[in-house]
């Protein structure tokens, strides 16, 4: 319903930009992601590799509803998020390098994207292990009276663990400001969502815990902005945490490691006609708002610009070997 | 001469919490029953009265939940200062003070510290059996990016908070149950205490009994035995498990030529263990004799009182001990 | 209604005999613990004490449902399904004292009790943490086609617990032979159930994982048996894992640590006037089916068979200290 | 001599698991990713197809449970074989592994003991970062009630698993990552092996190098550096963390004199601390230098390859400990 109605909101200039601004996002994820496979088999990218192709509206469309001093809390499979939420390109390309320059200075790696600056608390490689912290930022954030909203990512496979259930319910009973946001992307690497959940209704399930839920199509990044913009709303409103249901689906395989051999070919094919930037790109052009040049200039700026971050990524200085233990404590303490 | 008050480790802990609430509201207390209860050990008692469920937060049963809270919370600007019951439920929160606290600081490249106050009761002796004895103090202290203290006496329980809590970075406060209730004087004016050094508890020149938190008091009373038997014990409190203070340990060492390490944690892995490696590295030439180990027995701890009395370490244990290197 | 169903079923000699047996366990709990109480107090046991004065309705009612063959997992605060189960008072008692002849051989107290010969798995003194085992028992009897059903004890804490959530999960999941007991006391130490959950019905919050849930009237030990018989029943006839939430209090402290400061003292008043015990005393008194000799000759009975357990448990040799890192390993094995 | 084939240690890891199946009902594997998907690691690939889902059976993301549900499923006369992704997953599940896998027994008097086999991958090395890279088997074999293996070459991790499921008692096996690829020769007839004792994987006469799991490779290449260097160095595999074959160990140190305990752990706390102060208990006094250790730096471990590999025990840093021994 909310989606419909941005969809059919009069349209003005700043209606089309902001639609742009969404594609743009979006397919910079996909672009950025796809060189970042390429440069994985180039062995330039190394350790775990999560690809969120096909995911992208999820990621575009709530993070288009925050605020820029709003928190994201994410998972291993948070590029699009990290680039969403503006952090440079250059930083995250030069994080997968592993390079001095990269946003975690080379020592996460695709899977612990950090940037202080723009709100990004990483990049947790522990499933549902971000939950709880999310839970905390939120705590603060409430107990300093600051109208702050942390929205909290993790996937259909979280929601199995004991800190999925310790989360919800203690943001619920303390009536703290985080919108959680479930990828549900039907898989938890190799297992069905049947083979994970007794009942597979996840909203279903966090509406248990006294939030506001409901299931969102994430594949269609206006409804999934539209239904992001109100949670987030009610909750800097003082209305407590929500819980989102975002129905999506990967592409790809879980990790370059995956060689995918538990989901039929026909569902993958069929999910993929629901591309999230097809989608998007369906609506403006349905409503004359995206011409061929405008695509063409924007396929090549987003090619250009990745261009550009692999070239300085390749040429950034390594972290000197001597800075090993840097960071361990923030003084320099010994063990 | 300051003067003096008349209170119990308990007490004190509760003085210093109350200092530190009292001294900056981003400093608040969370934890299973630390607020209608008073706290399990009746540490909090009379606190919630005074700042409120706010900052002297109860929560549910969900030890991970709630630690990993307390670490968000640290890295968004409040100071929690986290009860844990005991470290034996803390199991279910090692996750997050590993994988988080502890990796936070690094994984991000110095962008996110944890300024995080962890206590929790540690040890045995109460007759509590297998799942409510563990000393696993020694297992955090493995854990970079971690400090962890072991007060064990009232200037301690009364000062290393306040010094823990002006860290920039995750700090475990180990409490042994058997603590709780010791009494004993404080300055009136007692406060932050250095949170870096071990202290002498009782100087010596014949061998160094190394040790720390639960088991201070029976070792001094080891010295006791041994001074009957003309042995002159140094007793050195280890204060800090992590970083070690291997300046104070070697120093000791190399006066003494003997070194008996009591740990109240399982032999196999121990604390003690790496103490005991560490004189080897830094100080072998000056012993005199391997050091010894005095440490828990390798057993679940058994209820029985004379089971769980004979699986602890004791005095007599540690004098004998000492005696062995002494040859 | 299951309840008045038995209690207005025809009354036969059967019934009578079973009702009084009913009131004989519930009355032997009640006495045996306040005697352990006393023994506390006295010094003769240690450690912590966890009474169950108030609930026996729940452990009798529950476990006179199962069969000789099945399984208890309880908690810490087990006396009363210890000796509704049938477990030896002397054998209780003597572990209360650490003897050798305790029903864990002196190294379990009050919070561990064991005994394979009844079928009681512990004892289990991490909130929750009973709750997987109970899992597996229930998976090994599926998988070895035994008819067998695993009751699980514990309280409304421990459904906080990440724990409650990942096996009732797992339970729901594998449709497995486990009766789950949440006895809701209200309580959790000293934190109201109101603090513990953001949502208090946790019957419907068990229900969310497609189990069968009921609440029931836990100082009715009518009530309770009918409610635990047919979803014992429903689950030896291969319908899955059921969940009952039984309502109760205890009449006294967590533990004898505990000065009960957090509850209101009309609170308390208001339960014990609900006394399990009481209560079926009314009913059969009502029915014509107690009279005044019979319930003296049943405290006497009891009270000499608790008084030749103290003798005995006193009497009773302890554990040699060399034995002490017996049963480590179960072959002598060293570290 | 019996015929051999070439095979992997992931390979050999598989038919142990087939055999087991094949030779005993009760023997079933659970946990995350072990069917439909082959497991993480492809450990148990094609195994769903052969013995079907309900002994080849996908659990949800609950290590907690599904290992808590392992040891129930033990006591209940199962022989279950429960695989936790990787060591950093298994705190989620330490409470369940300590406080009932490791105690049962003993609380209940001997009533009930837990064979259950747990197998995880441990071990840094494929730049996963710090929440993927924990050598923690040196905790686990700080608990009583346990034991802990870490297959090292083909044979074993062929030969472990048929010998840890015929045990009572909980076993934990620990598979270091960077092994599964490894290719070689193995008898045709490989089988069982004795789980209780070290082997001498190189014998040397002038200093004891001593290792286990992952880090053996490295181990023996240092020793081929030595070689070099004119310098014979024996290589010891542990092959067994809990319970220690101490007899092993003295018995090398005291034919070299000389010892280097190579490590994957943190080093503080870390097994090597054991091993370094056992050697010290039994055997000082057959000792020319300190026992040195060749530990993973203090760091939650960087993805930077440079930097990881800077953290880790590497041939050349074990070469040069194996020297300073030698002075
Ligand atoms: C506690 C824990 N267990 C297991 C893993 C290994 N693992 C990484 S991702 C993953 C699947 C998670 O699925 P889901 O939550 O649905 O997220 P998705 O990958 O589908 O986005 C698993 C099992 C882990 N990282 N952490
Ligand atoms: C994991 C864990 N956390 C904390 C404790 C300390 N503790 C023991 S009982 C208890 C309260 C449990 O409440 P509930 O589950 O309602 O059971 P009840 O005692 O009311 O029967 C607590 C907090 C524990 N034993 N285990
Ligand atoms: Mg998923
Ligand atoms: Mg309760």
């Amino acid at each position: 319903m909310s989606a419909r109605h941005t969809a059919t909101r009069k349209r003005d200039g700043a209606l089309t930009e902001h639609r742009h601004d969404l594609l743009r996002t979006m397919l910079t994820i996909r672009r950025f992601e796809e060189a970042c496979a390429e440069l994985y088999s180039a062995t330039k990218i190394r350790g775990f590799l999560h690809l969120y192709v096909g995911e992208e509206a999820v990621a575009t469309g709530v993070i288009a509803a925050l605020g820029p001093d709003d928190a994201v809390v994410s998972t291993y499979r948070e590029h699009g998020h990290a680039l969403a939420r503006g952090v440079s390109m250059d930083a995250v390309m030069a994080e997968m390098f592993g390079r001095q320059t990269g946003c975690s200075r080379g020592r996460g790696g695709s899977m612990h994207l950090f940037d202080r600056s723009h709100g990004l608390f990483g990049g947790n490689a522990i499933v549902a292990g971000g939950m709880p912290l999310a839970v905390g930022l939120a705590l603060a954030d409430r107990m300093q009276d600051r109208d702050r909203v942390t929205a909290c990512f993790f996937g259909d496979g979280a929601a199995a663990e004991g800190e999925f259930h310790e989360s919800l319910n203690l943001a619920s009973l303390w009536h703290l400001p985080v919108l959680f946001c479930c990828e549900n992307n039907l898989y938890a690497m190799g297992t069905a969502i049947a083979k994970e959940h007794a009942r597979t209704n996840l909203a279903e399930r966090a509406a248990t815990y006294g939030l506001e839920a409901a299931a969102v199509d994430g594949m269609d990044v206006l409804a999934v902005e539209d239904a992001a913009r109100s949670a987030v709303d009610a909750i800097r409103a003082g209305g407590g945490p929500q819980f989102l249901e975002l129905d999506t689906y990967r592409f790809r395989a879980h990790s370059m490691y995956d060689s995918d051999r538990y989901r039929d070919r026909a569902e993958i094919a069929a999910w993929k006609k629901r591309d999230p930037i097809d989608a998007l790109v369906a609506v403006l052009r349905a409503d004359g708002d995206l011409t061929e040049k405008a695509m063409t200039e924007l396929e090549a700026d987003i090619a250009e610009q990745i261009a550009r971050a692999v070239t300085a990524a390749e040429a950034a200085p390594l972290e000197p070997v001597e800075d090993l233990t840097r960071f361990v404590y923030s003084r320099e303490a010994g063990s | 001469m300051t003067d003096t008050l008349e209170t119990t480790y308990r007490e004190a802990l509760r003085e210093a919490i109350r200092d530190a609430m009292r001294a900056d509201d981003r400093v608040f207390l969370m934890g299973e029953d630390v607020g209608d209860y008073g706290g399990c050990f009746a540490v909090s008692l009379g606190l919630l009265e005074e700042f409120g469920p706010d900052r002297i937060r109860d929560t549910p049963l969900s030890e991970s939940a709630f630690v990993g809270a307390g670490i968000g919370a640290a890295i968004a600007g409040m100071r929690p200062i986290v009860e844990v019951m005991t470290v034996n439920f803390s199991l279910l929160a090692l996750d997050q003070i590993m994988n988080n606290a502890a990796s936070l600081l690094h994984m991000s490249g110095g962008q996110f510290n944890v300024p995080l106050v962890i206590r929790m009761t540690t040890g045995a002796g109460r007759q509590l059996a297998a799942q409510h004895s563990h000393s696993l103090e020694g297992w955090y202290a493995h854990i970079p990016g971690l400090r962890v203290l072991t007060p064990a006496t009232l200037e301690d329980a009364r000062g290393m908070l306040a010094t823990a809590l002006g860290d920039p970075d995750p700090v475990l406060i180990f409490e042994h149950g058997s603590l709780y209730a010791m009494k004993g004087t404080l300055a009136a004016d007692a406060g932050a205490v250095d949170i870096d050094h071990a202290a002498i508890r009782r100087p010596g020149t014949d061998v160094s009994l190394i040790t720390y938190g639960g088991s201070l008091g029976k070792t001094l009373e080891a010295a006791v035995l041994l001074d009957q038997d003309g042995v002159s014990a140094e007793v050195l409190d280890l204060r800090t498990l992590r970083p070690l203070d291997d300046e104070a340990i070697m120093d000791s060492v190399r006066r003494t030529h003997h070194a008996v390490v009591v740990d109240e944690g399982w032999r196999t892995g121990s604390i003690s263990a790496e103490i005991s490696a560490r004189i080897m590295e830094q100080a072998l030439y000056d012993l005199d004799a391997p050091v010894e180990r005095v440490c828990t027995a390798e057993v679940p701890l058994p209820y029985a009182k004379h089971l769980e009395a004979a699986a602890l370490p004791q005095p007599a244990g540690i004098a004998a001990a000492a005696h062995r290197t002494l040859g």
